[in-house]
């Protein structure tokens, strides 16, 4: 069935919890509402208000209360409506969660999705890209899907893994993007990137939104001759670097894009990553693409201005291909 | 009884005002989260502050705040429209408000949090007053139901009680959190109840009676200025439109909005005005004036240019002086 | 009545090992802290819990709890001193509990946060109940009088009530947090007062006395077994050593220190005893065999290895499987 | 006179309280405690409870109200005792604090200093370090010095720095290292490196307490001649990269140090930015030395094991050395 990216999201979860009486979900505006962005719709009334949980405006409790359901037996879900939110969660996701395995010499786990909005969109509410904190931190996985069957088969994942998974879902691709996605998919390993374009002049390792920038980008490039590798990054945490390091050895030149800021952002982990560990595959300086180093803005007009494009991803491509 | 009346007269204009300028901004924007219905407790709540004061209003409704601070509707309407002449230049939702004229602006849209800024004005307040620096201004806040159960909430009130802050909290309880009734989110007697938890007086209003907001808040407000410290004030009263302009709000019984519409606070405030001997000629009048300077505002400023390059201000994420 | 007697008794026995392990603890390690003077109020809100319930205490004295949920001394020494004996491998900060007693963990030293995981704890027996599966266990945690101050307080307690969990907040107040006295911090008429707001009960008690803790605790567990809800009681108590073991804690007066320590929980429970017939010899009795347990297990203890790399885990931050 | 790290840090403060009446602190145990670890002694004494201002255990709050009070004209120092509680902080800081001058397009600032306790150190407790996560974000300034003077000096720059500044302090330095500091001293720049010893054959840029043990390292390999050159990077936002470019253009080797886990740690921001200006220069792999990816242990013998140590960096270096 051609399914959004957010049908895969809401089908996996769906079937997950049919699997599993252990899952459900909390959040808010997740029940009769069917979510931020229809982000759960359909689930309520197949699953009712004991397994899709309306919760108060507490972030910090809902997610709380999940690591405690979590460590003793069950496997919440928590929807926090938006990234905005996730500093409001902050130390429960951080210090509690992603610790609780550790710390107790195993004994216990937390086996817990967090899921968020991430990015612009159709919605142009709550735009805020924190998903750079979140790989430093031990303990917790951390998922950013930029493609329907992806999505689906990265939450089936994250809600199996016995660890607490961070799912991020872009909101620009939440109804833009469709693709076959079959009812009963499998997990995808957690872990892998994934070459979504084939290419060998340069490698564009990407995330969320600026994947399809990317291979929009790839498109235009190809009439030039310009051969553009696309990699959708998929996981932050772990990283999958063998793939990264395989293109390179390939084309020997990487640019790195997503739509947070750049400054400190998740492209520094990748690029230090391949300084470190494979410099020598590299004929070029390594070009991150990122938001400029300002407070995100509200109006369409400036967020279009502010977030990274389709010329920026050119610029760094003909800096890499030109050096 | 007769400063009252003119109170009322008052207040009527501004609620009237906020009603055509809400349906203005809804029609303009799908996204404007439209405050028809709360218009007594908005305007009662901010009504009768003085220019030194501060005012941090909820985001549901909180143009009419910055007019009665001294605004310029254009410039809101800017806003709104993402045009050039806002007061911010588009960066913050259109719902920020001025912070030259007191008003705590919204810089994030994470409920909850901006209590304690809130609080920190009157901190300064305090911290003024404590030197000898004469100075009795207050901060008057709002925030709603579902924003009251936010750690930042506990912690803002808690930290204005200990510290004995001029602040008054008001709660702009319209029954719901986007598609949530309270019952999902508050099971206690009243949001106002927790006051007593904090050692503060605590108190449920009509919040579709602009006088007995008014009443209320005055009340606390002057408690506030003499330096006795915060209250919590609970207006109750319902949004009768959608969370956002383009919400049906499908998932709330007809029969419980068919009651709050014929609570309408404006027909309210109406009544008590005839009742007080206005004629139907002023009280359309006003109304008229109302349609005429919104319409008058939203001609002017569609045709001015869109915020832009200019605007965005690659440099000014940091002051430099 | 006699079934009180009897309670008291046992109850007695725990405090007492509560007070020798700690001043034990606090020698071992200068960065203990110490819960002298708190220990009718942990053992009264810990004691008479089934297996299958969570408990969740407090970081200051926890151990007695541990222990009376079958915990191993030794085991919990070793934690103290660094040992590979200790549940967690060294890890966690020395005062966190076995999970595997159904003991929430300290996995973090940032205080307030762990309220909403127990509750979590409470969100999964509910869910099961909901479900028909048969299961009334509930949870009970403690936390400080400073910790009430944190949003997570709030936003833990009030989902708690929302979703009516089976879970019993109760407050050690010991007059504490730190240097700071509890009007630095709390000036409502009790912690216990904030219940109201939440449409929870509320109750003071004397934090001193085993059984009028108990007493309350144990109503208010029979409440949440029930399916009635959480619960916010406040032990009213008083830190009688340092905030750690070798803070000498000048900031406080030396009178209130006096009266409080003329209020002692030991002496209170054993007064009591006396009076229902317990001789001085089996008193004494109970004191020289604590006194035995626990320098037994410093002696063993101290034999044992410290942690080291292999207790690091250098591949443990994830579950696999 | 000479003064340990929070020696010179106290003087500091109290100096430019007695500049400028608008300052004042808030925290918890800040009065007659003197602070944790010593970290407010004597202000309590001098300024009294109006600028010295206990607090409820509210970190949100603390920070919230201090942003208010600086909206509104006043210039607030709120101490969070230990860096694990900043997560409790974060939406203030980040959302808030560091919003509030774009957002109002100028027309009103946030003069606040945010001052914590980072790393290991004789106290032990609350050991995180969360720093790279605010370099990320548009409108904080990122101070983490490891020198008593440059803590004193910029901590006045931090005071009178009309936006909201991030002061890290190091628990390690903080009764252990001793310098001269004069009574009455200038502020140090915002913005700049420090190369406290000169070297040839590598550079390695630091953090906090690492920047004590490459100093160390850096005798230790005198001997064998190598040499050393050690940048203290003291600001993280903004970064000074014409400073360490400078000693690359000279060295051709870069190590990056920090106590805070590696991936994605603030390291991955300095190897990223250099692997993209200044890659030319470089002759070896950047290697970045960093806590391994583990949940900060409490015991110290684990701890010991947990921080990069000097063998670490003797490590890192000796693999760029023989590349
Ligand atoms: C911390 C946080 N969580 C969630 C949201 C998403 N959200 C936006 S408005 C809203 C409802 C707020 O309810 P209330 O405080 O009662 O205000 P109202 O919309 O009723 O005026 C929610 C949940 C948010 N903005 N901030
Ligand atoms: C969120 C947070 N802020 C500050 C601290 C530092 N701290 C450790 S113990 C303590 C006092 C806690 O007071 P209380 O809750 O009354 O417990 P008590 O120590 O009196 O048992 C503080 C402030 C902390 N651990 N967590
Ligand atoms: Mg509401
Ligand atoms: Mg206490």
């Amino acid at each position: 069935m051609r399914r959004t990216f957010v049908e895969a999201i809401v089908a996996a979860i769906a079937d997950e919890m049919r699997r599993d009486e252990r899952v459900f979900m909390i959040g808010q505006d997740i029940g009769v509402f069917g979510g931020a962005m229809s982000g759960t719709k359909g689930l309520y009334e197949e699953f009712g208000p004991r397994r899709i949980r309306e919760a108060p405006i507490s972030e910090s409790a809902m997610v709380g209360a999940a690591v405690g359901a979590a460590m003793f037996g069950q496997r919440p879900i928590v929807e926090v409506s938006f990234g905005e939110f996730l500093p409001l969660a902050m130390s429960q996701i951080v210090l509690q969660a992603a610790n609780v395995h550790y710390m107790t010499a195993g004994a216990a786990s937390v086996p817990l999705v967090v899921r968020t909005r991430l990015g612009d969109g159709p919605y142009h509410g709550h735009p805020q890209s924190f998903e750079a904190w979140f790989p430093h931190v031990p303990g917790l996985r951390v998922l950013m899907p930029s493609l329907p069957r992806d999505a689906g088969r990265l939450m089936r994942a994250a809600i199996r893994d016995p660890n607490p998974v961070l799912f991020l879902e872009n909101m620009q691709a939440y109804h833009a993007v469709r693709e076959e996605v079959p009812d009963e998919d499998d997990p995808l390993p957690i872990g892998t990137a994934r070459v979504v374009r084939e290419g060998r002049s340069v490698t564009v390792a990407a995330t969320g939104w600026m994947v399809h920038r990317a291979l929009a980008v790839a498109d235009r490039l190809a009439t030039e001759g310009v051969s553009v590798e696309v990699i959708d990054l998929r996981c932050l945490a772990p990283l999958d670097l063998a793939t990264l390091v395989t293109s390179l050895r390939k084309t020997s030149r990487l640019v790195v894009a997503h739509e947070a800021w750049k400054t400190g952002g998740f492209g520094a982990e990748v690029s230090a990553a391949i300084a470190e560990n494979a410099l020598d595959a590299l004929d070029a300086p390594i070009v991150r693409v990122g938001a400029p180093h300002l407070p995100v803005p509200s109006t369409k007009a400036l967020r279009d201005l502010f977030l990274p494009n389709e010329e920026d991803l050119i610029v760094a491509i003909r800096r890499v291909l030109n050096y | 009884m007769r400063e009252r009346q003119s109170r009322l007269a008052e207040m009527y204009r501004w609620m009237v005002l906020c009603r055509v300028l809400e349906r203005a901004c809804a029609r303009a924007n799908p996204r404007w989260f439209p405050a028809e219905g709360e218009e007594a407790t908005i305007v009662g709540t901010f009504f009768g502050l003085r220019p030194d004061d501060v005012v941090a209003p909820h985001y549901r409704g909180p143009f009419v705040v910055y007019l009665m601070r001294g605004a310029e509707l254009p410039r809101l309407v800017g806003q709104v429209l993402g045009k050039v002449n806002g007061y911010t230049k588009g960066r913050p939702t259109p719902f920020c408000g001025p912070v030259a004229l007191n008003v705590v602006p919204w810089v994030a849209a994470d409920l909850g949090t901006s209590l304690s800024v809130a609080a920190g004005a009157a901190l300064g307040f305090s911290y003024q007053r404590e030197a000898g620096i004469p100075n009795d201004g207050v901060v008057v806040v709002t925030f709603g139901d579902g924003t009251a159960n936010r750690g930042d909430f506990h912690e803002a009130v808690n930290l204005a009680a200990v510290w004995k802050l001029p602040i008054v909290f008001v709660c702009q309880n319209n029954g719901y959190a986007i598609s949530l009734p309270l019952p999902t989110y508050v099971v206690g007697p009243s949001i106002a109840a927790r006051a007593a938890g904090y050692g503060i007086p605590g108190r449920v209003v009509d919040g579709n009676d602009a006088l007995a907001v008014d009443d209320a808040v005055q009340a606390a407000v002057c408690r506030a200025r003499a330096g006795d410290g915060p209250s919590l004030i609970e207006a109750q009263t319902y949004r009768l439109a959608g969370h956002w302009a383009e919400d049906a709000a499908t998932y709330r019984p007809a029969d419980e909005l068919a009651l709050w519409k014929r609570r309408d606070p404006l027909d309210r405030a109406r009544q008590q005005l005839r009742a007080a001997g206005h004629d139907e000629a002023s009280l359309a009048s006003i109304e008229d004036q109302a349609r005429r300077d919104v319409d008058r505002a939203f001609e002017t400023v569609r045709e001015l240019p869109d915020v832009g390059i200019a605007e965005l201000g690659a440099d000014e994420a940091f002051r430099r002086d």
